[in-house]
């Protein structure tokens, strides 16, 4: 078995699914012949057809709508917003439908979609290409927000998603679409939604993070590790309905908290966490916690990306500064 | 300069104002008079559902309500028109189509009464249709997703919007038109044009000259209709409907109406609108046109009417004490819709609010 | 001078600025003879005229960008958006282009126009139209939010939004919009956007709440104090960017703190002032910060209406609570 | 059935691919020589330009880079029948028309290679224009704003917007013409319909016969042009800025021509679309049928045409060396244009990432 990209985990898993659910089918643009801007969707047109894998005319609101209409008819579409930043126009269908359906009528109407989108920033991409907005979707009750952060955590997890009965944001980061390969059995094995991924084990200090971070946060755990610090490392994964549970138990143990994400600070989701924490957790801490994040500016052209993600650097010191602060 | 395509708009009537044919073809459909007596029954029926909401509001037992007075003719030419299997994903005025689509007046009281299961409704057809929609021009898009459904699976199914004449400003609708004319799908969207949205009047939406011309933006089959004549436009959308079924393609109707009552029951149209044009709009209303047509076919009488508006109104005091009946959800209700099985952390917030609820009341 | 009501303070300060401004203009659904469905506009397009109050096309995508539109031309457009619950649509236009084009040209074009948008339940109003949602802007640079709680906070902060350079999304609370009445002179005094605004002086917990929750918020410190509780009542009015100074100089002295809003609790922006708490004012604090919110489900329809909202009691009780765990 | 309105949509061509005169009431504008040869200069110090950039991206110098070749016609042709006093909204693939209007290359270079001052444009009249918007057609209202407040000051200036075959089925359009139709306004929304959007052919994004006839649904004057045929474009837009101009409302033009490179230099074309499609679109090219008709006329020869490729050279590469030499902007940047005042969070921010700079610079 070949070691895969997350990109090409992604593309696996939609596959398997499609394989085995007639229900399943793609819709977005430049989802057919082209296999999607990042090749997620790539050779699923020729192997299922024009039918079932379906390119859409340039309008998100559209893609949006008819995708909700298609899953209340039964169909379990996985819609694509080729970009994350490009998503907003899908929010009203989302917002006030896609997530309220069941709802509204008592359990009547559902709505099984998926809408995928690459997510966040640092592939240099243009202006407008790498908005990190996953807080958008959290805040939406109904909706679950996903964003794996590995191949085969890209692969179980969007099988979960389209197999879920209700309507899943999923986000992928695309920085790391194809920094890392494993090995993803192609198994139809679908990994659990609504749970923490403990990645690395540690007494120190927990580092909560989502997304292409992890990646950062990983390797501050790492050199933090040479310095003596035991970091533990919580992959957050599914963002809403949050499993702060798993985070609760780490700072049980660590009592340091430090939270990373690319987004804005205010009002991003690590706020959700620093605000479970202090609601949950204050007599474990024993200092404040941290949240190393994009600051509260725009994601800037390419020329200063770097200077807006956060790093390695920023990660380990606020890792420091929170057990010096105890 | 060379011309290289061309269109036009047809307008459709065959009854006019005081119920005479304007024309000498009518549809086969009109032959049948019982057909047409229970047509006409539903209209009235409609209405007497109508003002029975606009009532209840005004006692305090509504919340907020759009009526559809003058809407008849329209609602009962479209719900008439399409077939069972059919789906309707309506704005929030079209009562009267979802009534001959069999959900419920109490299920339609218990919605703006402010109870969701008002919108899980308990009869088929109804029961696969959309709930009404609020978000304008929103639900055009779930039918054209339905379109697509229907066409992917090779079903003979026809999926119906309607939408307002403020609607058809919103991209939703264009969308939903685009999509169905970029992919042949079978979507009827119908323009319910009853000349006002809220305070703006129709020439305020658009500088189109009729808004069926929307539809050639997308290469939909476009025509406007008479809205207050039933017979119009239960042949029209008929038309567009086999047209779909045939694989023929969508199509954008405007039905040319009047909201003949204020807004919502928290409107007062007076502000913004002329008394004289409302008068006016009374005189062209869908009930009276084919209540003289029928007189005319000696089918119906003062007798009949008499009879059946007493039918109806025993029928909305029953579905009135129905839905004045229906207790108040638990406050678990709050929650247990909001997924199909219940996460960890909102069982948690359902359980802190149950014991609130024991505790306060 | 005769006591006004929240939403009469609205049109007066309309009023004002568009006596004084000849560049603000007002564009909306039934802005115009109707004087929008709440009547803040109310008189304005008669004493105006059509030029300067203009009644839109049905859409709100269009509304949002034709605003930022005539702002780049110079214009100073004040833009209703009819509920909150119908911004969604909006949100491209705001996000991509409204917040951004300062930065996006490097200052060269700038966008002073302010969103209103009747906002929150609590008014029994029909369905989708109750969403109380300024979590969804607090995340995107470049733009303020504003939610004002009383007739003179909504006259002074809509002068100083419709003055501010930048972009302001102005929500106003719909259910407080004719409960209390007060003299609003008519001077053309800005307040200051950017501040807390403290309520009540209070030594022993410290009450952070908006929008109309400021009313409940007021009234359980009120019946606190009965109790011998000194609650501070804090209204942070500008949500972002965000006063914090003043709730870490209360938490300082009180040692406790509750937030209070009506959004959904998951990524609220309650979450926003809970994770600052956590991280500057650890050591003040002597109990879990508590959050007093709508619960992470939609806004029922009327019905329920009343069992969603945060209720005067159950800030009294995490109140006390927190006094009792410290 | 009564017909009430009727549409026509026409096409208008002036020159064949091989330059031909294909009728013989030529533009008045087209008797000064002069100023047909500066046009077909400034098409092709836009070829100059652009290939230029592509190459920068070859060679990691610039970020991706949406190349314009083919486009050349309608640019020029927009550009031209501008006024500078009129505002242009375009979106990111008209650098051409961004040239004429003032923009320097080394500012295009300069955005396209990561850096926001890109489109802080330092001369008139592009300096009251728009950037070039990335959303597909959020620009479009952007011109439809620009023209309301024209028309509500009074001043005699159209906004122009232009926009992809892919971006008329975006919703922003929609509206921003419908609410030209509905106001009035000078706005003139120029469709340059190049066949494909990304991988998505035309054909795909709609089921109308002309994107020109999409304006039909506002009620705007509709017409469909050669877009590879400058005297086409110019005169066509020059018609409707000058109806606009006059207080007669909004047009849509639809400029028919053909994305000749890739859609962006990350994309690969060959993916999706057959070569031998673009081998004939290379057949119908702008700058050859304009350089033989200049041929023709005896004022343009080989020897001109070398002279100003290599002036063309000359100044990209002059250009290249201002973008190059650019200094990236301090970290401070990121923070310094969010808001006119910085706020007091946002200076502590901008502290933390400063002090941060000098630490791990
Ligand atoms: C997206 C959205 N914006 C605004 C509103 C508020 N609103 C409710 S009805 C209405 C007017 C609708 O007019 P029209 O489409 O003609 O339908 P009618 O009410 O006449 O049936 C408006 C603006 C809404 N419900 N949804
Ligand atoms: C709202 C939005 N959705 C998606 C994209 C991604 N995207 C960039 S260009 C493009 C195709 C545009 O095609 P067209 O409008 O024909 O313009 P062209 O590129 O041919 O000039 C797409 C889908 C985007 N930029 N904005
Ligand atoms: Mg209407
Ligand atoms: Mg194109």
């Amino acid at each position: 078995m070949a070691a895969i990209t997350l990109v090409e985990a992604v593309a696996q898993a939609l596959a398997y699914e499609m394989q085995h659910d007639d229900s399943v089918l793609i819709l977005g643009e430049d989802v057919g012949i082209n296999g999607g801007v990042f090749r997620a969707t790539l050779g699923l047109e020729k192997r299922f057809g024009k039918q079932r894998v379906i390119d859409m005319p340039l309008d998100e609101t559209s893609i949006a709508g008819i995708t909700i209409g298609l899953a209340v008819q039964g169909m379990k579409p996985v819609c694509e917003s080729q970009f994350a930043g490009f998503i907003y126009p899908m929010l009203e269908q989302i917002s006030c439908h896609g997530a309220r359906l069941r709802s509204r009528t008592r359990g009547r109407l559902t709505v099984p979609a998926v809408w995928r989108a690459p997510w966040g920033g640092g592939i240099h991409a243009p202006e407008h290409h790498s908005d990190a907005n996953e807080h958008l979707f959290a805040n939406i009750p109904g909706l679950r927000v996903v964003l794996p952060s590995s191949p085969a955590r890209a692969y179980g997890l969007l099988l979960a998603a389209i197999r879920d009965p209700d309507p899943v944001i999923f986000f992928e980061p695309k920085r790391i679409y194809r920094l890392d390969k494993e090995e993803v059995p192609d198994d139809g094995e679908a990994l659990p939604l609504d749970v923490c991924f403990i990645l690395r084990d540690g007494s120190d200090v927990t580092l909560v993070t989502w997304g292409s971070q992890v990646k950062e946060t990983l390797e501050a755990a790492h050199a933090l590790a040479k310095e003596g610090i035991h970091a533990e490392v919580i992959d957050v994964v599914t963002l809403t309905p949050i499993d702060f549970d798993t985070i609760a138990t780490s700072i049980a143990k660590t009592k340091h908290c430090v939270i990373v994400h690319e987004a804005p600070k205010t009002a991003g989701f690590g706020a959700e966490i620093a605000a479970r924490v202090v609601e949950t957790c204050l007599y474990d801490l024993l200092a404040p916690v941290e949240r190393v994040t994009g600051p509260d500016t725009h994601m800037p052209l390419l020329r200063l990306e770097t200077k807006y993600l956060p790093s390695v650097e920023r990660i380990m010191d606020a890792a420091r500064r929170t057990l010096a602060a105890s | 300069m060379s011309v290289i395509t061309t269109f036009k708009i047809e307008y459709v009537q065959y009854l006019d104002a005081e119920g005479k044919e304007t024309r000498n073809d009518l549809p086969a459909f009109t032959k049948d008079l019982d057909h047409m007596v229970a047509l006409y029954k539903s209209m009235f029926s409609t209405r007497v559902f109508d003002a029975k909401a606009v009532s209840l509001q005004r006692t305090g037992k509504l919340g907020t309500y759009p009526s559809c007075l003058g809407h008849e003719a329209a609602h009962i030419g479209i719900g008439s028109a399409m077939r069972a299997e059919d789906v309707l994903a309506p704005s929030y005025r079209e009562s009267g189509i979802q009534l001959y689509r069999g959900v419920q007046p109490r299920e339609i009281y218990l919605y703006w009464g402010g109870d969701e299961r008002g919108s899980d409704y308990q009869h088929e057809p109804a029961r696969h249709d959309f709930p009404c929609a609020v978000p304008i021009a929103t639900q055009c898009l779930h039918a054209a997703g339905s379109a697509l459904a229907f066409k992917l699976r090779g079903e003979k199914r026809v999926a119906v919007c309607t939408l307002g004449d403020g609607g058809t400003s919103k991209g939703d609708f264009y969308g939903a038109i685009n999509v169905a004319g970029a992919q042949n799908l079978p979507l009827v969207a119908v323009i319910i044009n009853n000349q006002w949205a809220i305070s703006v009047p129709r020439q305020k939406q658009s500088g189109a000259t009729t808004l069926a011309q929307k539809g050639i933006a997308a290469n939909l089959y476009c025509v406007q209709v008479d809205g207050n004549d039933l017979i119009a436009v239960r042949k029209t959308v008929n038309d567009a409907l086999e047209r779909a079924r045939a694989g023929k393609g969508g199509s954008v109707i405007e039905a040319v109406t009047y909201r003949l009552s204020d807004h919502t029951t928290v409107d007062d149209a007076r502000r913004y609108r002329d008394d004289r044009e409302v008068e006016e709009a009374w005189t062209k209303e869908p009930m009276k046109r084919l209540r003289h047509w029928l007189l005319g076919k000696g089918v119906w009488d003062d007798a009949k009417e008499e009879a059946w508006k007493n039918a109806c109104d025993r029928r909305m005091e029953d579905e009135t004490m129905a839905y004045l009946e229906t207790k108040t959800q638990p406050v678990t209700a709050l929650f247990d819709y909001t997924f199909a099985q219940l996460p960890v952390d909102l069982a948690r917030q359902r359980e802190d609010a149950l014991s609130r609820e024991k505790l306060h009341g």
